[in-house]
C-alpha cells in the first residue's frame, strides 16, 4: 500500500462500531419503545397485567401473526410486498385438515402438504414478481383470489377432514416449566432461524443488497431473481405454518378465518420499522410490530371498549405511533440517503 | 301470487348464494339444492348467483336474475335495508322474492323463511338465566357489529339480562362468529374476570372457542349457551358422559332446511297456493336430553345438526 | 437517440397527459370488445335491467377508483375509501335533514377525513399504515352514527339520485363528469404537473421548490371527498345507510387503478383511464355472472385477467413488445437490463 | 495566498478576515454574502465556520476533495439546508444545478423546464401547453441546446440531461447560479455552451458558484477560487493568484507530483484475456479489438456513439446480436457472457457509470456495499466473520483515502466522490480479477483521489490484470491507456497508441473525420 496518510476516523473504535449500529438501528428502537410503552400500559390499565406468564400466553395465542409478519417482513425487505398471505393461511387450513382427516398419525403429512402448497403459491409470486416483472401489489393480489377461488371450488364452502387432535393440544400446550406457550417457542425458532440466515450468512448480505437496489446487486454478480423468489417463498411457507397454528388454535379448519391477516402483517412490520422501499429495515422490528397490535388489542378488549370505540381507537393509536416513530428517526438523519 | 309456470308446469327459480365463508351458510345452500332435487318435476332450471357477502354484489346478482326473467328469486339479504329496492325492482318486473334466513326492511317480499334472531337471543339468555338461579357474572360474546343478526340477537338477550339485576355481564366482545377469535378474548376476560359463572354466546364457533379457551386456562367451565354446531354437539357429549357437571349447555337451534323450507314456500306460491308470508321457525333447542338425537360424532365439527339432508346427502357433502 | 427530432407538436394537451391516454386506449379496446360480444352472445345482457344495473354498479366504483388514482399518482395508496364510502352511506341515511345539508356534511366530511391522510402522509407517516389507521377510524365513526344498516334517505336526496335517463343512471353521468374534471385537474393544472413530480419523485420535487406539502394534502383530500360522493352514489343503490357496505371497494379501487395503467410507483398514468378499467371490472362480474359461473370461479378469472393486463403493459413497456401501443415507451429507470 | 502546508486540517481556520473574496471590481455590495456557516452531521463536522462573500457578476470556483463539504455549503447557500450556526444573504433568488441530477424522468423535457411556473390559460386556470412549450423552446435556445421539448427526459442521454438541467437554472435569471459539478458528464463542445452561457448571466449581473474536480475547467470559469478542506476554508482569492500546482496542494494538502502514473516498460502478454470479435448490437457493430493481460485498453468517443454500450457487452449486462466476445482464446457462448454474473465467474468485473442508481445499494451501510460481490469468496463457509471482514476492507479504504466515520455508516451519506471509491473499492476485495471494465471510473472524484485510483489501476495492470476504460475525460485516457480506440456512430473509427496520443488525434476521429 501506498503511504499515503489515512483519513480521520477510518476504522472507528467497537464503542462507536456499537453507536452506528444502534443509530442505524433507530427504528428498531423506537418501535420496541413503543411496544414496552403499551406493555407498561398493558399491565396498568388490566387485572393481572403484569404477570408475565398472561404476557405469554397473549404472545403464544398470536404466534400465527407473528409467523406470518416474518414472511412478510422479508418480502418487505427484498423491496416487495405479499398481500396473498391471508388466502395461503386459509388454503393451509384446508390442506392439512383435509390431509389430517382428524388423525394424529397424518400430522407430519398435513403439515408437509401445507407447507409444500404455501412455498408453491411463493414460487409463483416469486416468478410473477422477478420474471413477468408484474408490481408486487398486484401479482400477490391476483394470486391470492385465484388461490381463494381455488380452495373455494375445492371445498365448496366446506372444509374437508378435521384437525387431529394431537395439533389441537399443541396449540395450547406449555413447556420450560408450563409457562411458555409452545407456539411462542415455534414462533421465536421460526425468527430465530430466518434472523441467523439473513444477519449471519452471506446469502443475507446478498439478500439486503437484493432489496435495497436490484439494478447495483446484479450488476455486481448477485442472482437478484433468486433471492426476490426466496423472499416470496419463504413468506409463502411462514403463512402455511401461520395457518396450521390458527387451524390448531381453533380447532377446526377455514376457508375464511385468516381473512384479516394479511393487512395485519403489513401493519406489523411497517410499525418495527421496515420501509416499503426494500433493503430498509430488521426482522426483529417485526416482532415489537406483532406485540404493538396484539397489546392494543387485548387492553381494549379487556377494558370492555365499545367494539366502534376500538376501531376509532386503534386507528388513532397506530397513526399516533408512527407519528411519534417518524418524530424520533425522522430528525439528525440527513436527506442524503433518502 | 301470480302463476307464471310454463306449459308444463315447471318453473325457473333464481338462488342467491349470499355467502360460502362458513359452514352454516354452506350448508343452507346444500339443503336448498337437496331440496331442489326433490322437487325436479316442478323446477324447470335454477339460476344460482353468489354474493360473497357482498352487498353490492348481490344487488347486481338479483338485478341480473329479474333481466333473466326468472319465475322467482330466493335469496338471504346482506344488508334488510340494501336490498329494499332491488326486492321492489323484482316485484315491479313480476317476480316474487323470497327471503330465507334473514329480513328485509320492506313488506313487498313474498314469503319469508327464517329464525327469529330476537327469539334464538332470548331462548339462549332465558336458559342461562334459569341456569344460574338468577345471579351471577357472565361473558357475553357477540358477533360483529353492523349486521343485523347481531343487534338481533343481543337485543332478545339483552332484555332478559335486564330483567334479572344480579346477572352482571362482566365481560363482552365481538368475535365474528370465529372460533379463534373467541377463544383469544375469552382467554382475555378469564385474565381480568376470573370469577366467571356463565357464558352467552351467539354462536356455535364461539361457544367451542370459549370452551377451549378456559381448558387452555385450566379454569373449571361453566355454562354455556351455543347452537345446533355438530362440533359443540360432540364436546359436549363427550363432557356429558365423562360425568363433567360444571359444563352445561344448549343448542338453540337456527335450521339450516330454511333453505329448503323456503324453496317449498316458493314453489306453493307460484302454484298459486295460499302460503303464510312470515315463516319464523325457531325450533325446539336442543338440552342435555335430547343431546343423544342430535350428535353425529361420525361428522365433522362443521356440520350443523337438525338437518333435513338425508345422509346420502350429507357424506356427498363432506366427501367431495 | 432522435433527440434532434423537430416534431413540433401543437396540441391543447400536454405531451404527457397525451402519453398518459396509451394504456387506456388498450384497455378501452380490450372492454369494447368484450361489450360487442358480450351483447351479440348475450340476451340478457342486453336487457335494459342489466344495462341500467351495470351502469348503476359503475357508478360508485368510477368514483372512488379515480380519488385512488389520485393518491396512486402520488406513489401513495388509500384504504380508507372504502370506509369512508360506508361513513357517507350512513351520514346520508341518518341525518335527517334535508338533502342540501346532508350533501353538504358528507363533502365536508369526505375532505376533512382525505385531509387528515394527507396531514398524516406529509408529516411522514407511510400512506399505508396511515390509511390503514383511518379506516379503522372511519369504520368506528359509522358503526357510532349508525348501528346498524338502516335509517332513512331524505327523499329530497333520494330523489336526483336514483333518477334515470333512460336506461342511463344520473349518478353514473355525474359519475363520469367528476372522473373527467379529476382527470383535467391532475393533467392540466399546476397542481397536477407537481402531483405528477411529486409521485415521481418527492425529493426532486422539494428541490424544484414545488409545493410538495400542498400537493399531497389535496390529492389526499381529494381521494377522501371522492369516497364520500362514492358513499352517495351507492346510496342510490341501496337506498339506506350500512357501515359496512363500503369495505369491498378499498381494495377494487386499487385493482381498477392498476389496471388503468396507473404505476403503483408514482408519477404515471392517467386518472381518465379508470373508465374502462371500471367497465372491464364490471362487465367480469356482469359477464361470468349471466354466464352462471360460480363466484369461486370468477375470483380465479378475475385474478387471471389482473395478471394478465398488467403483463400486457409490461410487454408493451419493452421497445421489442408485441404490443406496440406504447412505441417509444419510456426507457426504464434502473430495472435490471 | 493559499497556504499549501497546514499543522493541522483539523482546527478550523477563519479566512474570512484576510481572505475573503472581495467584492467584485467595482466594490459594490456583495451579491452573496455567508457567516461563519456551521453543519454537522452527527459525527461528521461537514462544513466549519465557512465566512465567504461574492460580488455580482463573478465567478466563484469552489475547490475541495471528495467530502470537503462543498456540496453542503452550497445546500446552505441556496437554503435546502438549515445551518446549525450562521447566516447567508443573497440579494435575490437562487438556482442550482445539483451534482446529483434531479429532473423527472417520466415528464417531457418542457414540463421539468416549467415545473412550478407553468403558464396558464388564465388566472388560476389550466396550464397552457402552447406557451409552455414555447417558453421552454426559449430556455433550451438560451443555452443554444437543440432538443425536442415534447420528449421525456428518462429518454435523454445523462449528458443531455444534465444540459436541461442547466437550462432550467438558467432560465430562472437568478441573481445566485449554483453549479455543482454540472459538467461531469459533459464533453467539451458542450462545456462550451456551459460556459457561454455563464458568460452571458454574468454580463447581465448574476454571480455564479461553480465546481468541478477539472482543473483546466476551473480556470477557464471563475474569476475567483476558494479551497475547502475538512469543511473549512483553508484559502481564497482571485483565480490569478493560483496555479495549477499551488491549487491541487491547497486542495489535498501536499504536492502531488504526478496525476497519472508511469507507464509499465513490460511487454503485455501476448494471448488477449478478452476480444471482440465482430461484436454488435444495441447500436454497435463491427467491433473487433483485443484485450491483454496487463494492457489498459481506453475506449474514446462522443456522448451517444456506442462506447457504454462496448462496456455493458464486455461486463455481460447486454447480450451480443452479432459476432463473438472470445475469452481466452474460446468463445463465450452464443451472445457473450450471459449476464454480470457469469462475467464475474469468468473475473471480469464492471464498474457502472451511474453510482446512485446501478452502482450502489444507497440504503446499505459502506461495508455491505464494499463486500457484496465478494462475499461468498470473503466467508466460503457462507458465515460472515467480522474481523475477516475487517481485515479485508479496511486496507482498501484506505488506499482509496475514503473520507468516511465508520464502516457502518450508511453509504448514501458519503459525498458523491467517497460514494465514487466505495464502487470502484468493491472489486478490489475479489481475488481472481482478470478484467476490470470501467465506464467512467472518475467521474466527480477530486484529483487526489483520482490519482489514488490511477496508481491502483496501473497496480493491478503490472499484476496481469486487463483493464478497459471507458471515459469522457480524453486526457485520462492518454493519461492511462496503452492504447485508445475511437468510436463513432456505433463502430471504432480509429485507433491510437496511448503513449503518443494527442486529444485531437482522438477529438478528429471521435468527430468522425480522417
Ligand atoms: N446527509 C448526510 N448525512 C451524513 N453525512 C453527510 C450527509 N451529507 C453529507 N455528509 C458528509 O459531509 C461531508 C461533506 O460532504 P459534501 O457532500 O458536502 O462533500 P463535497 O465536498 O461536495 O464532496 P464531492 O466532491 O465528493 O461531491 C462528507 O463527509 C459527507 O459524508
Ligand atoms: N474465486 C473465484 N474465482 C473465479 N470464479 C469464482 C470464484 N468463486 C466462485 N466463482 C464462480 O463465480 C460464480 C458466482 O459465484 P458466487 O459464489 O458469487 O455465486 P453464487 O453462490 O452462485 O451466488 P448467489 O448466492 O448469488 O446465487 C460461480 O459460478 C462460481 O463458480
Ligand atoms: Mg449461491
Ligand atoms: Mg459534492
Amino acid at each position: 500500500m501506498s503511504a499515503v496518510q489515512a483519513p480521520p476516523a477510518a476504522s472507528g473504535s467497537r464503542g462507536e462500531q456499537l453507536r452506528r449500529r444502534l443509530l442505524r438501528s433507530r427504528e428498531l428502537l423506537v418501535s420496541y419503545g413503543l411496544a414496552l410503552a403499551l406493555l407498561i400500559a398493558f399491565a396498568v390499565a388490566t387485572p393481572g397485567g403484569w404477570e408475565p406468564q398472561r404476557i405469554l400466553t397473549i404472545l403464544g395465542q398470536n404466534a400465527q401473526l407473528g409467523i406470518a409478519a416474518i414472511g412478510q417482513t422479508v418480502v418487505l425487505l427484498s423491496g416487495g410486498l405479499d398481500l396473498s398471505i391471508g388466502p395461503v393461511m386459509n388454503l393451509a387450513s384446508v390442506v392439512s385438515s383435509a390431509q389430517m382427516r382428524g388423525q394424529d398419525g397424518n400430522i407430519a403429512q398435513g403439515i408437509a402438504v401445507a407447507i409444500a402448497a404455501g412455498g408453491l403459491v411463493g414460487l409463483v409470486n416469486g416468478l410473477l414478481v422477478s420474471r413477468a416483472k408484474i408490481p408486487p401489489l398486484l401479482a400477490t393480489l391476483a394470486v391470492g383470489t385465484i388461490v381463494q377461488g381455488g380452495y373455494y371450488v375445492y371445498t365448496e364452502g366446506q372444509p374437508k377432514g378435521g384437525v387431529a387432535p394431537g395439533l389441537q393440544s399443541a396449540a395450547d400446550a406449555k413447556v420450560l416449566g408450563s409457562i411458555v406457550p409452545w407456539w411462542l417457542v415455534l414462533w421465536i425458532a421460526v425468527w430465530i432461524v430466518v434472523a441467523f440466515l439473513l444477519y449471519r450468512t452471506t446469502w443475507g448480505r446478498r439478500f439486503y443488497a437484493a432489496g435495497a437496489s436490484p439494478r447495483a446487486a446484479w450488476l455486481s454478480g448477485v442472482a437478484v431473481s433468486r433471492y426476490v423468489v426466496g423472499a416470496y417463498v419463504l413468506s409463502g411457507i411462514c403463512a402455511a405454518i401461520a395457518g396450521i397454528a390458527l387451524t390448531a388454535y381453533t380447532g377446526s379448519p377455514s376457508v375464511s378465518g385468516a381473512d384479516s391477516y394479511t393487512l395485519q402483517t403489513v401493519a406489523a412490520a411497517v410499525i418495527g420499522g421496515v420501509a416499503f422501499s426494500g433493503g430498509i429495515g430488521r426482522l426483529a422490528g417485526a416482532f415489537a410490530g406483532v406485540a404493538v397490535l396484539v397489546f392494543l388489542t387485548t387492553i381494549l378488549e379487556t377494558l370492555n371498549v365499545d367494539s366502534a370505540v376500538q376501531y376509532v381507537v386503534q386507528g388513532a393509536v397506530l397513526i399516533g405511533m408512527m407519528l411519534v416513530n417518524r418524530r424520533l428517526i425522522g430528525r439528525g438523519s440527513g436527506s442524503a440517503g433518502r | 301470487a301470480t302463476t307464471r309456470a310454463d306449459p308444463t308446469g315447471r318453473f325457473t327459480i333464481g338462488y342467491d348464494v349470499y355467502w360460502l365463508g362458513n359452514s352454516w351458510s354452506t350448508q343452507l345452500a346444500e339443503e336448498f339444492r337437496a331440496a331442489v332435487e326433490r322437487n325436479g318435476d316442478s323446477i324447470e332450471d335454477v339460476v344460482y348467483t353468489q354474493s360473497d357477502n357482498q352487498v353490492q354484489k348481490q344487488i347486481s346478482n338479483i338485478q341480473s336474475m329479474i333481466s333473466r326473467r326468472v319465475d322467482a328469486i330466493i335469496m338471504t339479504p346482506i344488508s334488510p335495508s340494501a336490498s329494499v329496492p332491488v326486492i321492489q325492482q323484482a316485484n315491479r318486473a313480476g317476480i316474487p322474492v323470497t327471503l330465507v334466513a334473514g329480513m328485509a326492511d320492506t313488506r313487498d317480499t313474498a314469503a319469508e323463511v327464517r329464525a327469529d334472531d330476537i327469539v334464538f337471543g332470548r331462548t339462549g339468555a332465558e336458559w342461562l338465566v334459569r341456569k344460574l338461579g338468577g345471579r351471577g357474572n357472565i361473558y357475553v360474546l357477540n358477533g360483529l357489529p353492523g349486521f343485523s343478526t347481531d343487534t338481533l340477537r343481543w337485543k332478545g338477550a339483552k332484555d332478559v339480562f335486564d330483567r334479572y339485576p344480579d346477572i352482571k355481564v362482566v365481560a363482552d366482545a365481538h368475535a365474528a362468529w370465529d372460533t379463534a377469535r373467541a377463544k383469544t378474548a375469552v382467554s382475555n376476560m378469564l385474565a381480568a374476570h376470573p370469577d366467571v359463572d356463565g357464558v352467552w354466546s351467539q354462536g356455535g364457533a364461539m361457544t367451542l372457542g370459549a370452551i377451549q379457551a378456559f381448558r387452555a386456562a385450566g379454569h373449571p367451565l361453566v355454562p354455556m349457551t351455543g347452537e345446533n354446531n355438530n362440533g359443540l354437539m360432540k364436546v359436549w357429549d363427550r363432557l356429558a358422559r365423562s360425568g363433567d357437571r360444571s359444563f352445561d349447555s344448549i343448542g338453540v337451534v337456527n335450521p339450516t332446511w330454511v333453505g329448503s323450507e323456503a324453496l317449498t314456500q316458493t314453489l306453493n306460491l307460484l302454484r298459486g297456493d295460499e302460503v303464510r308470508k312470515v315463516n319464523l321457525v325457531n325450533p325446539e333447542p336442543i338440552t342435555a336430553g335430547t343431546l343423544d338425537r342430535y350428535v353425529r360424532t361420525d361428522l365433522p365439527d362443521s356440520f350443523w345438526v337438525d338437518t333435513r339432508l338425508d345422509d346420502a346427502q350429507i357424506r356427498a357433502l363432506f366427501d367431495r | 437517440m432522435s433527440a434532434l427530432a423537430t416534431s413540433r407538436r401543437s396540441s391543447p394537451l400536454g405531451t404527457t397527459t397525451l402519453a398518459g391516454l396509451k394504456p387506456a386506449l388498450f384497455i378501452t379496446l380490450v372492454s369494447i370488445v368484450a361489450v360487442v360480444i358480450a351483447a351479440i352472445v348475450s340476451e340478457p345482457f342486453r336487457s335494459p335491467t342489466n344495462v341500467e344495473s351495470l351502469l348503476f354498479q359503475m357508478a360508485p366504483l368510477l368514483l372512488v377508483a379515480a380519488g385512488q388514482a389520485i393518491v396512486i399518482t402520488t406513489a401513495g395508496i388509500d384504504l380508507s375509501v372504502g370506509s369512508m364510502m360506508s361513513l357517507a352511506t350512513v351520514l346520508a341515511a341518518a341525518s335527517s335533514s334535508s338533502a342540501g345539508a346532508v350533501v353538504a356534511i358528507v363533502v365536508a366530511v369526505g375532505l376533512l377525513g382525505g385531509l387528515g391522510n394527507g396531514i398524516g402522509v406529509v408529516s411522514g407517516v407511510n400512506p399505508l399504515v396511515m390509511t390503514l389507521g383511518t379506516m379503522a377510524i372511519f369504520r368506528g365513526v359509522a358503526l357510532l352514527v349508525l348501528g346498524q344498516p338502516g335509517g332513512v334517505v331524505p327523499a329530497d336526496l333520494l330523489t336526483p339520485l336514483t333518477t334515470v335517463f333512460g336506461h342511463v343512471p344520473l349518478t353514473f353521468l355525474l359519475a363520469l363528469g367528476g372522473v373527467a374534471i379529476l382527470w383535467l385537474a391532475s393533467a392540466e393544472t399546476r397542481w397536477g404537473r407537481a402531483l405528477f413530480a411529486v409521485g415521481g419523485d418527492e425529493a426532486h420535487a422539494r428541490r424544484a421548490r414545488l409545493p410538495v406539502r400542498r400537493t399531497l394534502l389535496i390529492a389526499y383530500s381529494l381521494s377522501g371527498l371522492f369516497a364520500a360522493l362514492a358513499g352517495l352514489a351507492l346510496v342510490a343503490r341501496i337506498y339506506s345507510g350500512d357501515p359496512n357496505v363500503g369495505d369491498p371497494f378499498a381494495l377494487d379501487s386499487i385493482t381498477a387503478a392498476l389496471i388503468g395503467g396507473i404505476a403503483v410507483t408514482g408519477g404515471r398514468g392517467s386518472v381518465l383511464a379508470v373508465i374502462p378499467a371500471v367497465l372491464l371490472l364490471a362487465l367480469t362480474d356482469n359477464l361470468l355472472n349471466l354466464a352462471g359461473v360460480f363466484s369461486y370461479w370468477q375470483y380465479i378469472a378475475k385474478g387471471v385477467i389482473l395478471i394478465l393486463t398488467l403483463a400486457a403493459y409490461h410487454a408493451a413497456g419493452r421497445p421489442t413488445g408485441l404490443l406496440t401501443m406504447a412505441r417509444g415507451g419510456w426507457r426504464k429507470r434502473g430495472g435490471a437490463a | 495566498m493559499p497556504r499549501s502546508e497546514l499543522s493541522s486540517i483539523a482546527e478550523p481556520i477563519d479566512v474570512s478576515a484576510t481572505s475573503a473574496v472581495s467584492g467584485g471590481p467595482t466594490g459594490s455590495p456583495p451579491a452573496l454574502a455567508c457567516d461563519a456557516l456551521d453543519k454537522r452531521f452527527g459525527a461528521t463536522h461537514a462544513v466549519r465556520a465557512v465566512s465567504l462573500s461574492l460580488g455580482a457578476g463573478r465567478t466563484l470556483a469552489l475547490m475541495g476533495e471528495n467530502g470537503a463539504g462543498k456540496s453542503t455549503l452550497m445546500a446552505m447557500l441556496a437554503g435546502e439546508l438549515k445551518p446549525d450556526t450562521g447566516s447567508v444573504t443573497v440579494a435575490g433568488s437562487v438556482a442550482v444545478v445539483h451534482q446529483e441530477l434531479s429532473l423527472f424522468p417520466y415528464l417531457t423535457i418542457a414540463e421539468n423546464l416549467c415545473l412550478g411556473r407553468e403558464p396558464r390559460l388564465f388566472p388560476g386556470g389550466p396550464v397552457n401547453n402552447r406557451a409552455l412549450r414555447t417558453l421552454a423552446r426559449a430556455a433550451l435556445d438560451r443555452l443554444g441546446v437543440a432538443l425536442d421539448v415534447d420528449t421525456a427526459v428518462g429518454r435523454l442521454s445523462p449528458a443531455e440531461q444534465q444540459l436541461v438541467e442547466i437550462a432550467r437554472a438558467v432560465a430562472l435569471d437568478p441573481a445566485l447560479l449554483i453549479l455543482d459539478e454540472p459538467t461531469s458528464s459533459l464533453e467539451p463542445s458542450q462545456v462550451d455552451l456551459l460556459h457561454a452561457a455563464t458568460e452571458r448571466l454574468k454580463a447581465g449581473g448574476t454571480s455564479v458558484i461553480f465546481v468541478s474536480h477539472r482543473l483546466e475547467e476551473v480556470f477557464r470559469f471563475a474569476d475567483e477560487i476558494a479551497v475547502m478542506r475538512s469543511g473549512a476554508l483553508v484559502g481564497a482569492g482571485p483565480a490569478s493568484d493560483f496555479t495549477r500546482e499551488s491549487l491541487v496542494s491547497s486542495m489535498v494538502g501536499r504536492e502531488l507530483e504526478q496525476l497519472y502514473p508511469d507507464r509499465s516498460a513490460a511487454q503485455p502478454a501476448a494471448e488477449p484475456v478478452l476480444a471482440f470479435d465482430g461484436a454488435g448490437g444495441h447500436g454497435v457493430r463491427d467491433v473487433s479489438f483485443a484485450i491483454r493481460p496487463g494492457q489498459i485498453v481506453g475506449i474514446a468517443g462522443l456522448e451517444g456513439h456506442g462506447q457504454h454500450v462496448v462496456a455493458e457487452l464486455a461486463a455481460g449486462v447486454r447480450r451480443l446480436q452479432a459476432g463473438q466476445l472470445v475469452l481466452d482464446g474460446s468463445s463465450t457462448g452464443r451472445a457473450g457472457f450471459k449476464s454480470p454474473r457469469a462475467a464475474i465467474a469468468a473475473g471480469v468485473a464492471f464498474v457502472p457509470p451511474d453510482r446512485r442508481t446501478s452502482g450502489l445499494m444507497l440504503p446499505l451501510s459502506i461495508a455491505e456495499n464494499l463486500t457484496v460481490a465478494a462475499a461468498h469468496r470473503l466467508h466460503p463457509a457462507r458465515l460472515l466473520n467480522g474481523a475477516r471482514e475487517r481485515r479485508a476492507t479496511g486496507p482498501v479504504a484506505e488506499r482509496l483515502r475514503l473520507r468516511f466515520q465508520s464502516m457502518e455508516q450508511r453509504v448514501g451519506e458519503l459525498s458523491g466522490g467517497n460514494q465514487q471509491k466505495v464502487l470502484f473499492g468493491r472489486w478490489l476485495l475479489v481475488p481472481g480479477l482478470r478484467l476490470l471494465v470501467l465506464d467512467d471510473p472518475t467521474r466527480g472524484v477530486d484529483v487526489g483521489a483520482r490519482a489514488e485510483i490511477y496508481g491502483v489501476l496501473r497496480e493491478l495492470a503490472d499484476r496481469g490484470v486487463a483493464v478497459l476504460l471507458v471515459s469522457t475525460d480524453m486526457l485520462e485516457l492518454i493519461g492511462l491507456a496503452d492504447e485508445i480506440h475511437v468510436m463513432y456512430e456505433g463502430a471504432i473509427r480509429g485507433s491510437v497508441p496511448g503513449h503518443s496520443a494527442t486529444e485531437e488525434e482522438i477529438m478528429t476521429l471521435a468527430a468522425g473525420a480522417a
